[in-house]
């Protein structure tokens, strides 16, 4: 599903296009609630869930003492028991707090009780650097769970996605990870009222390119799509590629695309080194070696921990600039 | 409160499969039949009888690495046990789990768990559903003395009493977290001390004591499904074997005296001896009910030998839940 | 214990120096100067003034991310405080940290930190330290009502007074954890009453009072330092302003009347009255101290304000420990 | 630094070798101490701490509480106030327990204080499946911290590796993470009895060769081997390296090895999908795509949890046999 099937030419805010996604599926569906820190009577840090507690009550909307391993053990045993849980995690920094719960409970749960188990769980966090809140307020730590077998993960690079991907997830029977990105919360576009979902595991062409393939993820897709126009004077018709689940990844559409343009970038805001970019970079290689004219690039944060600092936090997040950089690197003297 | 008949020997009988379900299970891995490590609740009967008697199926409970003798009193079948202890495709979680994650959703019990503390947090989450979906059923949550210092505990019983859940945290203090005893790893002698904490009553029982047991649990539960809140109630016990296995005295971190004297007070000695003095189980009918618990042991055993291993291709299966599960 | 003049007058210029120094580090914040999320401190500067004065700086204390004040009080450099605070490279950080991590080893000042409960667990690493190298320096662990609902409270809790280690828990009961009331958060009114579940002391006291935190840590320093092991001391504060940046008032969680309640005992108010009484300290006198901490702070901010931004080939510094240090 | 550099020809098996590296090292520095469940009085579930509460004391072997993350700051806290401590996590499933502790705090103290914290902090865990013991004691997740900027994280192969890459980790001022192996503590190998360091961040090539390079961690370097000498009648003369290393990773040495022989494959007991062979791939086709003859290929293990029936686990344990079916398939018709 593109934007351009959506019902209504409305614009939301990425925030307000996952407040209503939450509104929406715990109208359709009673055994949804969410729990979380000041997501009741706050409205949450972030602003996600403002309103829900007025509309559903304390009951559905529950807020936690800070507790992380308590509200994530609440929401398996909850979601084991019959119930739809979303559990909020404020930053994904603080996953580290509960990633017993998250990797060796939720996630392996069914599979060890030989499948008799049920967990439609989401899991809810913010990452993302760019906002002066230093090395433990900042991370991007999705490889982390893309590597973790009963696990999904998606992570939206816009409003559009944001509110179709967390319907998608909170319908899932499986436990789901939403990654949301806090710089992107106060950006606009086009999201339909209705309640729609977007497939998970169905990567999204963002903009359709001949000669060169970037696979961005988040944040990064909108600054490979400015990458891209600055491209083209470099004669690259960028195809700018949205996986936007990250696991399971849609091997299929990268490939393809990868077939038809010869180069290939990966894009994403994380840490390089480990990062989910070098899952994609292997993989590609592996399944489009022939077809391959330059190795697959990497864009992604240098190895270090996120600095408070304006003057070097700048210099950690990757930017189009970045990319173009990287492009013209790996490309070198091959165009 | 004083007890049926019925209750007393339903009690027992529960007693006494778990000790014949764990004897003969630890024989099967010492002898390398079953792979693996088995943690045994030789020892340890009365706590899991004394509660499970007053659940129903709908009732959950979390377990721990220690499990077999909480999903037999639960009233989990033998057959299915064994079978996963075995890891053929017939057992309880296809042999993907074993010893450490049996478990069954139908009985409420929510697995024993390879995490020591993990069961508190997810208890919490059984107890929420309980009061959310507005049934009176209780979660009851078995963690050792070990467990207790695990920070989830502290998470979820705070919870439990913020929000007033239907939860009976039950601790198994048998003296010991693997290898370490009590003083040596906590400096209060009596966990239920840390109830207040919280805001939630503490109670201590004799763990050695099936019906002193039976009645502590009954009360906390009841308060439970009343809407009164979770409770503390820790059961003082004794594991008889080694940590892993059936190997219990000439072990380096306790003296055998101190085995000696806890086997004394064998839980199963102790209720057929209070029993007997009551007319209610003569010599012979425990012996019976032994060799009963036995036979379906054994055939237990039979039916997991003869099963299947599970096909390569399941490798892959029971992953992630498709349509419908 | 009656306090010197001295020792109260040193207790006094310690919260006017916090009380100044946030006031003016949230002004910068809202005007949009000082980057990033500011958590002040103003209306808890008797705790960490009555608990720091009696501290060396070999003992060390870990912080939280409300950490101003307790760097202030344990006699941080308020120009590498505001250099930092406005990520310049002459910061104590080097403009790496920022508010949430600003931190000074020499001072024992093991950090601020932005992982609510993080604390405990490093302070008994230092006080284990502060044994093990059989040194009578303490450690003070500066936590929230909110984090003394972490499982790393618990863990540390159970450990140091395991171990008996030269620790003391300071608990800052602002009422608050975030925008979420104690009532909502846990169902104890007073978190001391966790210290018997661990079998350590667990003291209350107005953590308004000045004097009164001043005397109830001493004790439990002292005990610390004795080798008698930890101690836990609530005190009950409030925390002025809202839990970021400087506006207490007109907010959703909390009535004003609440906050205007507890501003009438502001802690430093308060003091001055007590010292005024005992003609310790006259009115001018007072004001005088103010405005030599305000000065002290307007230097700080002139001179960070001027201090360079760390170069970019900073910003893959400091990650690791190359030859020596 | 090779086997045959060692000054005796003693034998000594993975964990006696693990044992004499901490016995050793207590000696030579009185600031280094070992805490960790059950670490003193039973000398360790795995037997690596047997005999050092008699030698040194409980001041110095300390048994803890099940209490991971109490751990894992008891040893941050005392590496910041100048002493040396070894932290033992049991098995590597348990660090999800810790994880705030070694990600947030441990790996990131030192940046975020401008530098000025000094932090010898060993961890030791124990990782690998195959010893039926499902899937909450069998995980190998060394691509989590290897993506973590401020740790380093080692991986020895034998009982050589596990007892001089042990005193490098604890003579380092950094925080490392030891990741050893259970199913190989009871392989024999030669040790030297004197201390001896296998510096971190250098390679080893295993076994020299001409036209394959198997770059293997752990266990698969022994299965690597065994590959190897199956792969000789395909004509294959197969170079393995073992990194010894992960982070900081030596790409020189791997590299170099690519560059001459043209094909590569990475193997590690971990999941594929997101290990660290994702990382040496992405890697490889960076650094020499023009000397690729066939995409790189990568061994793991299946994307599922750890199964505990044995029948099941022998498929999903990666092998010599799986590492010489993957060459041959990457290969296809391109020898
Ligand atoms: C998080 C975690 N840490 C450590 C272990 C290893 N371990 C397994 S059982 C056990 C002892 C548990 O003691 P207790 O809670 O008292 O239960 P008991 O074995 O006595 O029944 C330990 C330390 C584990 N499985 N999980
Ligand atoms: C692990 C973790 N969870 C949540 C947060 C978000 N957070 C920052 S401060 C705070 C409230 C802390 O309350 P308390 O401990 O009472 O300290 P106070 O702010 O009142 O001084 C929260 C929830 C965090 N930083 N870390
Ligand atoms: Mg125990
Ligand atoms: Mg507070």
């Amino acid at each position: 599903m593109t934007a351009s099937e959506a019902t209504t030419p409305r614009q939301l805010t990425y925030v307000a296009a996952v407040g209503e996604a939450f509104a929406q599926l715990m109208r359709e569906d009673q055994t949804v609630f969410i729990c979380g820190e000041d997501v009741g009577l706050y409205g949450s840090v972030f602003g996600v869930t403002r309103g829900l507690l007025a509309e559903f009550g304390p009951d559905r909307v529950v807020d936690t003492p800070i507790s992380e391993s308590g509200i994530m053990g609440m929401g398996l045993g909850a979601a084991a028991t019959g119930l739809r849980p979303i559990v909020d995690i404020m930053f994904m920094d603080f996953m580290g707090v509960c990633m017993d719960e998250v990797v060796n409970q939720v996630a392996k749960m069914k599979y060890m009780f030989g499948g008799k188990a049920r967990l439609p769980l989401t899991i809810h966090t913010m990452a993302g650097a760019g906002t002066s809140m230093a090395a433990q307020h900042s991370q991007s730590l999705e490889a982390w769970f893309c590597h973790v077998p009963g696990l999904k993960v998606v992570m939206p690079s816009g409003p559009y996605e944001a509110k179709g991907l967390m319907v998608a997830a909170v319908r899932d029977d499986n436990p789901v990870l939403v990654i949301n990105t806090k710089t992107l919360l106060g950006m606009r576009s086009e999201v339909p009222e209705a309640l729609y979902e977007i497939p998970l595991g169905k990567a999204n062409i963002v903009r359709p390119g001949t000669n060169f393939t970037i696979v961005a993820i988040g944040r990064m897709v909108g600054e490979s799509l400015k990458a891209a126009e600055q491209l083209v004077d470099d004669g690259l018709d960028v195809e700018v590629i949205d996986p936007r689940t990250l696991q399971p990844f849609d091997t299929e559409t990268v490939v393809a695309s990868v077939r038809k343009t010869h180069r290939a970038l990966i894009a994403h805001e994380a840490v390089r080194f480990g990062g989910i970019g070098a899952e994609f970079a292997a993989q590609i290689q592996e399944e489009a070696f022939d077809y391959l004219d330059a190795p697959v690039g990497r864009v992604g944060a240098p190895f270090s921990p996120v600095p408070f600092s304006p003057a070097l936090e700048k210099e950690y997040v990757p930017n189009a600039d970045r990319i173009v950089a990287e492009v013209r690197r790996i490309l070198g003297n091959r165009v | 409160m004083s007890l049926s008949r019925e209750t007393l020997l339903d009690i027992h009988r529960r007693m006494v499969r778990i000790r014949v379900f764990e004897e003969e299970a630890g024989k099967l891995m010492e002898s390398g039949k079953v792979p693996g490590a088995l943690h045994l609740y030789v020892g340890e009967e009365a706590v899991a009888a004394g509660v499970m008697t007053h659940l129903r199926d709908q009732d959950q409970i979390t377990s721990t690495h220690r499990g077999h003798g909480h999903l037999v009193a639960k009233g989990g079948d033998l057959k299915k046990m064994y079978a996963e202890l075995f890891g053929r495709v017939t057992g309880y979680c296809k042999g993907k789990g074993g010893s450490m994650h049996i478990s069954d959703l139908d009985l409420g019990m929510l697995g024993a768990n390879g995490i020591v503390g993990a069961g508190p947090v997810i208890a919490i989450g059984a107890a929420f559903s309980n009061k959310f979906r507005k049934t009176d059923n209780v979660t009851v949550c078995f963690f050792g003395d070990g467990a207790s210092n695990e920070g989830t505990f502290h998470e979820a019983a705070n919870m439990a009493a913020l929000y007033k859940l239907p939860l009976v945290f039950v601790c198994e203090n048998n003296g010991f977290g693997e290898f370490t005893s009590q003083e040596r790893h906590q400096a209060v002698h009596d966990i239920a001390d840390r109830a207040a904490g919280y805001g939630m009553p503490g109670v201590i029982v004799d763990g050695m004591d099936a019906i002193a047991v039976y009645e502590a649990a009954g009360e906390a539960i009841a308060r439970a499904r009343r809407g009164l809140g979770p409770t503390l109630l820790e059961c003082k016990t004794y594991r008889f074997f080694d940590h892993v296995g059936i190997r219990g005295m000439g072990v380096i971190y306790r003296d055998d005296s101190e085995v000696i004297e806890w086997r004394k007070r064998d839980p199963i000695g102790l209720l057929e001896a209070q029993l007997a003095e009551q007319g209610i189980l003569s010599a012979e009918a425990a012996t019976s009910v032994r060799d009963g618990a036995l036979a379906e042991v054994q055939e237990a055993i039979v039916f997991a030998e003869a099963s299947p291993f599970p096909p390569p291709e399941a490798l892959m299966e029971d992953i992630y839940t498709t349509a419908g599960l």
